[in-house]
């Protein structure tokens, strides 16, 4: 019952957030210099021609009612139609959704696997007046590396020495799962190592906070191992900022895992948004930042979820804090 | 207070040195970073020691420009995210209510936009440049640091040394500025390297897509996007920049770990 | 010692907290219906098991906290809505010695701090009221975490009567102190109060102090006062069975 | 113009037959998949319409399908291709002899009416292509496999125009039952029919089995890839995903120059930068012609042939150096003239220190364009701000508002593949698109006219030369250096043909030719 | 043999000085109570005898043994084995020293082992309602959330239990309660206690022996009766006379007069001397040796002449 009440909150500030992103998005679009028509069809269009495109996408309404049109159609499920390709945005995010999705969803498994291990060991080890250094520049190395600089030096060196990874030619996960995961490594590999980075510290930071708490120095009084005390009071002391932070990268990826999309090739959702961005293509673009919003959103109630279930004091069911 | 350990000295002695190599650009140093000067796509040699470019211009300078401008862009937006986003955050953390509520709506909505396809959409409204790179990086970078900002700012206001300024009749830029600031300076520190760093991605990455600063100008970002394409033909225009930026980005990490375990009262124990 | 009128005036209390998810609020009565009031220069202790509404008594009557029903006047008025009007009038020793330091600022600067909030010269002030309350002059450029939880407990006791203010409440104040230090500092809090005379409100669980300072004691439990008593009456002959349990306990 | 310091281009590439840069291997079996990579996709919001496409590389790609009366061969000869054979009985009259055995991939035949409802479709139609079409009175059938077209007046790039897509034959009685729109089907009576287009993403296209042409398309199937990452179409040659791809960067090759069976070639193209000055907006730095000419001067095409362009430029004048009967660009007067004389007569205009903003978009070659632009004006004392952004911020610039509010701006034509064609767009009047930035001359209009009618020969090229020593005075938009196409393929992969000269942008134009070996 | 034996230990903090060469001993079996004013450096001492110091405490000088074995010189797994079968820790914050996030059981069967039962654990400490084994750490009071800490550092039965002011945070009746639990299991299981407190009432009715702690030191160490009863030091004597609940109401305690000290290196003389009233030239200048007076070891140049 509770918690009904408590997704009907979280129900509502969704809706307010997403119609927020929505305005924003559709203002954005329509602020954006160069018109539609002059990208689409080119200088030599003629003001008619211009002005049988406008109708045709409804341009020439009132933009609040373009506005309430485009909203009324998005709540009925219908994003709209790209004016490039003139298909339906909806099935084109949704066939290039798996990409994204399981880039992400990759690169945060590669982050969980090796930032959580670093962070803790650089947060345990760690010992005023230097410890733990090789640790903190490995991770500092991973944020400083941008993803376009590591992407294209992958790009070249894998195109020339394969090693039984490929780069471009991607293929569905359903059609080839081999040859999918071998398109998909490596990009996944590109996108992790910054999230990695962002990850180790993170933990790292938790880990910091927990180590102070009583009951870390109760279990070392009691003869613990450091391994056991990670393993039973850290780690999931430490969960609630890490899971926050994954949540939050996975969002951030499928939102548009852009850069890595775009260097590698990958017909995803980033790569997607940005070239209707180029064409303005005003569908494309709201629907897109518009479905990424949603994952975010909902991510994040997946993660105030989860960080409910790890931290009882912080659940869903806690009646009250002090 | 403690000390900063001797990594983080070494850090700042690394930005101290990207500063004045910077400043040095901007004295002329260097020589003209724009000027074409030899052949194109020369390896590094006499009258251009990191090798010169697609146009015939030396790296050296260009390097050293593009130094200033990415540090002055990112810290900039920088200063201005931490600025926006402590404002916010403390007052939203310590007033709670609608206030609170309405800020981090906000926040949120700009937090669910793709980070680059609003850095792109910043860049496409305003027009590519500077400006349009300072405010996507702001726009960017601010929803998170908002985020932490606020979170650690509940938590210090609900602390008592808060409540005794406010029995003692602190007024509310004291209670805030003395109390609440002070004690979320970590969390700021932290997000703000965190941000730097972002900032300098943001700004390749926009120079990336083409949305950058204005050619002839050199940033980081700029350089090594550039040199990305001559990565195996001439890889002395994305190394020199390239290890520049890693530097940079590496120092400041580094710097601003210091900073937070330097702005950590807390002391650990060992855990053996 | 017993002022004419008195300083704070709680009549018919009663304070509600909601706590849980919007729409299925779990209420909680912390204060019902307390009536309570402290003379100028008078010391009211207030006891009363863990969780019977002491903490929550004291923020009321700071004016921190807006009664869910019946009034508070402190000084014969309600409380002004801006703060700052008795700002260095009233004073608290908060109950968690952990958190009532700011961790960032030195000792001396938090001792000052209510000194600056009235603009007034710090002098030697400082210094003197550190020594007060036994901490030696180079506990002032100590931070918190540098103390152990007595010092720091003394410490925030220094602050809150650095203004010579008023009106002072000691939550817990000397629960985390050794028994000498203990008595040094009710002894000061008698010794200042004798000297200018402000009135408090002593919580503690530790009936020896409040005997030692209180000039009358109310007892709570479960939100209620039950008993407010004289302390010599109420060391003597508790009236209420919930007194007399406290009692024996002692 | 002056030159500084420069490279010395690169001299001419190896032909592996006159006119072509690899001849496909007939010898090899056909069948098999090619594949391709591109860096962009068609992109017009008329769909696929060959006749509304204004956009090489949607020529490009309509071109597998769909296919013209006359074709253009290597070195810029006009070829039959649907027609047999033509006659032109006056210089205002063609008759077209169609081939017989032509089916569209639908299976019917195609038949005169259709040709004629072709072109009776583009004329009525607001394509761009209509106006390079020429004076064109009346299309008429002449029997089943016969078209004959009537001109108002002689028009020498007639045939030039179409041998490109937007004139391209098609099913007219599909179209006209409404059973096909040509927006969103291809059926054409080319070499390959579509089988999969996801935008953005990639074109499967499989041989058309009703082709004509025996033996043709060799490749089974042509899967085309769009990959927008120059380094993603590196990649893919190198490792083999992709035995074709084009790309962008000049120095492309020297990127491929390790790649183990990599031929990367460069075709010459007639596509040419240019530079546009705009004498409309209210307040003009350029109103005086002046001032114009003076930067004319200035510019030095081939210092940014040699340096933008990494030596793979030539300069040109309005006709497209290169083609035949194109204007000398050395002969032009900017050309011959110094620095010194651009500075006096920029003291004349009294704009001694001209300062404006040049708007490029961001793909290169254009941000190298223009900073050479910039090094080279500086050397007359003008200071060039340039203003680089997307494409779309850039098209809504230049062309969103009349009159526009840049300054200058970078751009770049097609050539095409008669040098009386790119021409007509000095006269605004008549392109239409530059209107909100060039003021009509009268002369100058008069004498593009003129060169149009004038038949092939040495009159023609003497009105050609008037056209680009006029052009060259008026100097509202100053042609630069051509802009070449490289394209790398895999010789372990495949055997294709390409010519080395190309007019319509159309790197795909011999692919079905093209080999693949089975090695690979 | 004693259980515990703490030897001239000296610890610094970064610049102050926490143990100034502290003596202590506990027997098996023993309840000793470790009294003294605040900062004298208690915590201090109870951590160090398991090694538990913040890392920006030095060990300077000294040792601690427990079984015989130097605590401070042993390598980490030998630490924790000796960690595991002699000592056990109770501090002062209940409900911070249980995990947060595991369930009251949960926590218990980690330390007892997997598929332990709880419930007598929980039975010896007086935590009948089988709920507590399910309940969360904040969803108990201070009370039952300190004796849920007691049976867990009782669980594996150590030799020594260190209790840092565990009922600080409790009101009066709870103390007690814990109090009661903490000794009955101690007796039961024969487990010495280091007690830490500033309740000398508590102390002088349930310890065997009182160490009495000032300046970093143990100033006085015996039968706790004795020592609260009749002072050999005169800070203990000091001490003792000032507890606010044996005043009768009104009356004036007098305290020791002027401030404990801060010591940043070795205290010269006797670190009570300033605020000593029998102090002369010599306890200026000259640390006192244990001086045996009656039943107690006293550190003081004139321990005989005290008059409590
Ligand atoms: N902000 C709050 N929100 C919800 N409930 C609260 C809040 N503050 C206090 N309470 C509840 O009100 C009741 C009274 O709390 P209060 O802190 O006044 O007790 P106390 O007598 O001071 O206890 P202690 O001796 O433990 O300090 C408790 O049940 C407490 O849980
Ligand atoms: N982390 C620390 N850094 C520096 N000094 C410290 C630290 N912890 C304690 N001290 C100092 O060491 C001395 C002994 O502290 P300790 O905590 O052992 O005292 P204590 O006897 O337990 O006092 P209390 O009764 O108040 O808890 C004090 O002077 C204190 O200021
Ligand atoms: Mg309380
Ligand atoms: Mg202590």
């Amino acid at each position: 019952m509770r918690l009904l009440m408590w997704w009907s909150g979280r129900a509502l500030s969704s809706a307010a957030t997403l119609l927020g992103v929505s305005v924003l998005i559709f203002a954005a679009v329509r602020l954006m210099p160069g018109g539609f028509a002059e990208t689409v069809l080119g200088p030599f269009a003629t003001p008619e021609q211009k002005a049988e495109l406008a109708t045709r996408y409804g341009l020439d309404q009132p933009v609040f009612m373009q506005y309430g049109h485009w909203l009324a159609a998005v709540a009925g499920g219908d994003f709209g139609i790209s004016m490039i390709s003139r298909q339906p945005v909806g099935a084109e995010l949704l066939a290039r959704l798996p990409v994204t999705a399981e880039l992400s969803l990759l690169a945060v498994a590669g982050s969980v696997l090796a930032g959580v291990p670093l962070g803790v060991l650089t947060a345990v080890r760690a010992r005023p007046g230097g410890g733990g250094a090789a640790g903190r520049l490995l991770s500092g190395l991973g944020v400083s590396v941008p993803e376009f600089v590591l992407g294209s030096l992958v790009v070249f060196v894998f195109s020339r020495y394969a090693l039984g990874l490929e780069i471009g030619a991607w293929v569905p996960f359903t059609e080839d799962p081999a040859r999918n995961l071998a398109t998909m490594v490596l990009p996944a590999a590109v996108l992790s190592v910054f999230a990695i980075s962002v990850t180790a510290r993170t933990t790292r930071d938790a880990v910091m906070g927990v180590l102070v708490e009583p009951y870390v120095t109760a279990a070392v009084g009691r003869g613990e191992s450091p391994w056991f005390i990670v393993r039973h009071h850290i780690l999931r002391n430490a969960a609630a900022p890490v899971v926050t932070l994954l949540g939050t990268i996975i969002a951030y990826l499928l939102g548009g895992a852009l850069i890595v999309e775009h260097v590698f090739n990958l017909p995803g959702i980033g790569s997607y948004i940005v070239q209707a961005v180029g064409r303005r293509d005003y569908a494309v673009v709201q629907a897109g930042v518009l479905l990424a919003a949603g994952v975010f959103i909902v991510m994040n109630v997946v993660i105030d979820l989860l960080v409910g279930v790890l931290d009882p004091r912080l659940g869903v069911t806690a009646g009250r804090r002090s | 207070m403690k000390r900063l350990d001797r990594l983080s000295i070494g850090g700042l002695a690394c930005l101290l040195v990207l500063v004045l190599l910077a400043l040095g650009s901007l004295a002329g140093a260097g020589g003209d970073p724009d000027a074409i000067v030899g052949p194109r796509l020369q390896p590094p040699g006499p009258g251009w020691w990191l090798g010169t470019d697609n146009l015939g211009r030396s790296m050296a300078p260009r390097v050293m420009e593009g130094v200033g401008t990415t540090l002055l862009l990112s810290s900039l937006a920088v200063l201005v995210t931490a600025a926006v986003s402590a404002t916010f955050g403390i007052v939203a953390g310590y007033r709670g209510g609608y206030l609170n509520e309405l800020v981090m709506r906000l926040v949120e909505v700009l937090y669910s936009f793709p980070a680059i396809v609003l850095a792109v959409l910043v860049a496409a409204v305003l027009g590519p440049g500077q400006v349009a790179a300072l405010a996507s990086i702001v726009l960017v970078t601010i929803p998170l640091m908002t985020r932490l900002v606020r979170a650690a700012a509940v938590a210090v206001s609900q602390r008592d040394y808060v409540t005794s300024a406010v029995i003692s009749g602190a007024r509310l830029p004291r209670v805030l500025g003395r109390h609440v600031l002070p004690n979320v300076a970590g969390t700021i520190a932290v997000q703000g390297t965190y941000a730097l760093s972002v900032g300098i991605a943001v700004e390749g990455g926009l120079s990336f897509l083409g949305f950058g600063v204005q050619p002839p100008q050199a940033s980081l970002g700029v350089l090594i996007q550039q040199g990305g394409t001559y990565m195996i033909a001439a890889p002395w225009l994305v190394l020199g920049p390239g290890v520049v930026l890693v530097a940079a980005i590496l120092a400041i990490n580094v710097v601003g770990d210091g900073l937070r375990d330097r702005l950590e009262p807390q002391e650990t124990r060992s855990l053996t | 010692m017993t002022g004419t009128r008195a300083i704070l005036e709680l009549d018919d209390v009663t304070v509600t907290f909601t706590a849980g998810p919007p729409l299925r609020r779990i209420r909680l009565n912390a204060m019902r219906h307390v009536s309570l009031s402290v003379a100028k220069g008078e010391t009211l202790g207030l006891v009363g098991e863990s969780g019977s509404g002491k903490t929550t008594t004291s923020r009321v009557a700071l004016g921190l906290h807006r009664p869910t029903g019946g009034t508070v006047r402190f000084d014969g008025r309600p409380f002004p809505r801006r703060r700052r009007e008795l700002a260095g009038r009233t004073q608290a020793v908060l109950q968690h010695p952990h958190w009532s330091l700011n961790p960032r600022m030195r000792v001396g600067q938090s001792v000052a701090e209510p000194l600056a909030v009235l603009g007034r010269p710090v002098g030697d002030l400082v210094t003197e009221m550190l020594g007060h309350v036994g901490l030696e002059e180079s506990f002032a450029g100590r931070y918190p975490h540098e103390l152990s939880g007595g010092q720091r407990q003394r410490v925030s006791i220094a602050r809150a009567l650095v203004t010579r203010p008023d009106f002072i409440v000691f939550d817990e104040a000397v629960s985390a102190l050794d028994v000498s230090v203990q008595v040094q500092i009710l002894n000061l809090i008698r010794d200042l109060q004798k000297e200018y005379g402000f009135s408090a409100l002593f919580i503690s669980h530790d009936l020896g102090a409040v005997r030692y300072v209180a000039d009358r004691i109310a007892v709570m439990r479960a939100g209620e006062v039950v008993e407010t008593a004289d302390t010599a009456t109420f060391y003597t002959a508790p009236a209420h069975e919930y007194s007399r349990q406290l009692l024996e306990a002692l | 113009a002056t030159g500084t310091t420069t490279q010395p281009s690169t001299g001419p590439q190896a032909e592996a037959a006159p006119g072509y840069l690899a001849v496909a291997d007939d010898a090899l079996p056909s069948g098999g998949t090619l594949n391709v990579q591109v860096h962009i996709d068609s992109g017009a919001a008329t769909g696929y319409d060959p006749q509304l496409a204004d956009v090489a590389t949607t020529w490009q790609l309509l071109s597998l399908s769909y296919e013209t009366l006359v074709t253009v061969g290597p070195d810029f000869g006009i070829e039959p291709l649907l027609a047999e054979k033509w006659e032109t009985p006056s210089p205002t009259e063609y008759v077209f002899h169609l081939r017989e055995d032509v089916s569209f991939s639908n299976g019917r035949k195609m038949t005169a009416d259709d040709v004629v409802g072709s072109f009776e479709r583009l004329l009525a139609s607001e394509s761009v292509w209509r106006g390079q079409l020429g004076p064109v009175k009346s299309v008429a059938k002449d029997g089943d496999h016969t078209v004959k077209v009537t001109l108002k007046e002689p028009y020498t790039p007639f045939l030039a125009a179409l041998a490109n897509v937007p004139a391209a034959v098609l099913p007219m009685k599909e179209i006209e039952d409404k059973s096909v729109d040509p927006a969103t089907t291809l059926l054409g009576t080319g070499p390959y029919v579509v089988e999969d287009h996801r935008q953005d993403v990639s074109w499967t296209f499989k041989r058309n089995e009703k082709y004509w042409a025996k033996g043709k398309p060799a490749a089974d199937t042509l899967n085309i890839t769009i990959a927008p990452e120059e380094a993603a179409r590196i990649a893919a040659l190198q490792n083999g995903s992709a035995a074709l791809a084009t790309l962008g960067n000049v120095d492309s090759a020297g990127m491929l120059a390790g790649a183990r069976d990599v031929q990367v070639v460069t075709q010459a193209t007639t596509d040419f930068y240019y530079l546009m000055l705009n004498t409309k907006a209210p307040d003009s730095k350029f109103a005086d012609p002046k001032v114009r000419q003076a930067i004319n001067i200035a510019l030095d095409p081939q210092q940014i042939a040699d340096i933008a362009l990494g030596g793979k430029g030539k300069p040109s004048a309005v006709t497209p150096a290169g083609l035949p009967g194109a204007c000398d660009p050395a002969a032009l007067p900017s050309a011959s003239k110094t620095i010194d004389e651009a500075k006096k007569l920029l003291a004349e205009a009294g704009a001694e220190n001209l300062t404006f903003t040049l708007s490029i978009y961001s793909t290169q070659p254009a941000p190298a364009v223009a900073q050479v632009i910039q090094q080279n004006l500086q050397q007359a004392g003008i200071t060039v701000k340039i203003e680089q952004m997307d494409e779309a911020s850039w098209s809504g610039k230049v062309y969103g508002k009349a009159p526009a509010e840049f300054d200058a701006a970078l751009s770049w034509f097609a050539g095409y593949a008669d040098p009386g064609m790119v021409t007509k767009w000095w006269n605004p009047e008549e392109a239409g698109f530059n209107v909100g930035f060039m003021t009509p001359g009268k002369e100058l209009n008069a004498l593009i006219g003129a060169a149009g009618k004038e038949p092939a020969g040495a009159a023609r090229e003497k009105a050609l030369a008037a056209v680009c020593a006029a052009a060259d005075a008026d100097a509202q938009m100053i042609p630069l250096v051509t802009r070449p196409a490289t394209v790398a393929y895999r010789s372990d992969a495949l055997s294709p043909s390409l010519y080395s000269t190309e007019g319509y942008g159309n790197v795909l134009r011999l692919v079905a030719d093209a080999r693949v070996k089975k090695s690979q | 043999m004693s259980l515990l034996s703490v030897r001239n230990l000296v610890i610094d903090y970064a610049e102050t000085r926490a143990l100034d060469g502290a003596d202590l001993d506990v027997a098996p079996g023993e309840k000793v109570g470790l009294v003294g004013e605040s900062g004298s450096g208690k915590s201090t001492l109870g951590s160090a005898v398991g090694r538990l110091l913040p890392r920006t405490a030095r060990r300077t000088g000294g040792e601690v043994l427990v079984a015989g074995e130097p605590v401070f010189d042993l390598p980490p797994a030998a630490l924790r084995r000796l960690r595991r079968r002699h000592l056990g820790f109770v501090f002062q914050d209940p409900i911070g020293s249980l995990d947060p996030t595991m369930r009251v059981g949960a926590q218990l069967r980690l330390v007892l082992g997997r598929g332990a039962d709880v419930n007598p654990h929980l039975e010896r400490v007086r935590l009948d309602d089988p709920r507590v084994a399910r309940a969360y750490p904040h969803q108990l009071s201070g009370g039952m959330a300190q004796r849920v800490a007691v049976a867990m550092a009782m669980a594996a039965s150590p030799e020594l239990l260190v209790a840092d002011e565990p009922t600080a945070a409790l009101d009066s009746q709870v103390r007690e309660e814990v109090l009661n639990v903490v000794f009955s299991l101690a007796a039961d299981a024969g487990t010495s206690l280091l007690w830490l407190s500033h309740d000398l009432p508590a102390v002088a009715r349930r310890c065997d022996r009182v160490a009495v702690m000032y300046g970093g030191r143990v100033v006085e160490h015996g039968p706790a009766r004795e020592v609260l009863g009749k002072p050999g030091h005169p800070y203990t004597a000091a001490l003792a006379g000032s507890a606010p609940a044996a005043a009768a109401h009104g009356a004036r305690l007098e305290p020791v007069p002027g401030r404990p000290p801060v010591l940043t290196g070795p205290s010269p003389g006797c670190a009570f001397a300033p605020r000593c009233a029998l102090a002369v030239d010599r306890c200026h200048h000259e640390r006192p040796g244990p001086v045996r007076v009656r039943d107690q070891d006293v550190l003081c140049h004139r321990a005989g002449e005290v008059t409590a």
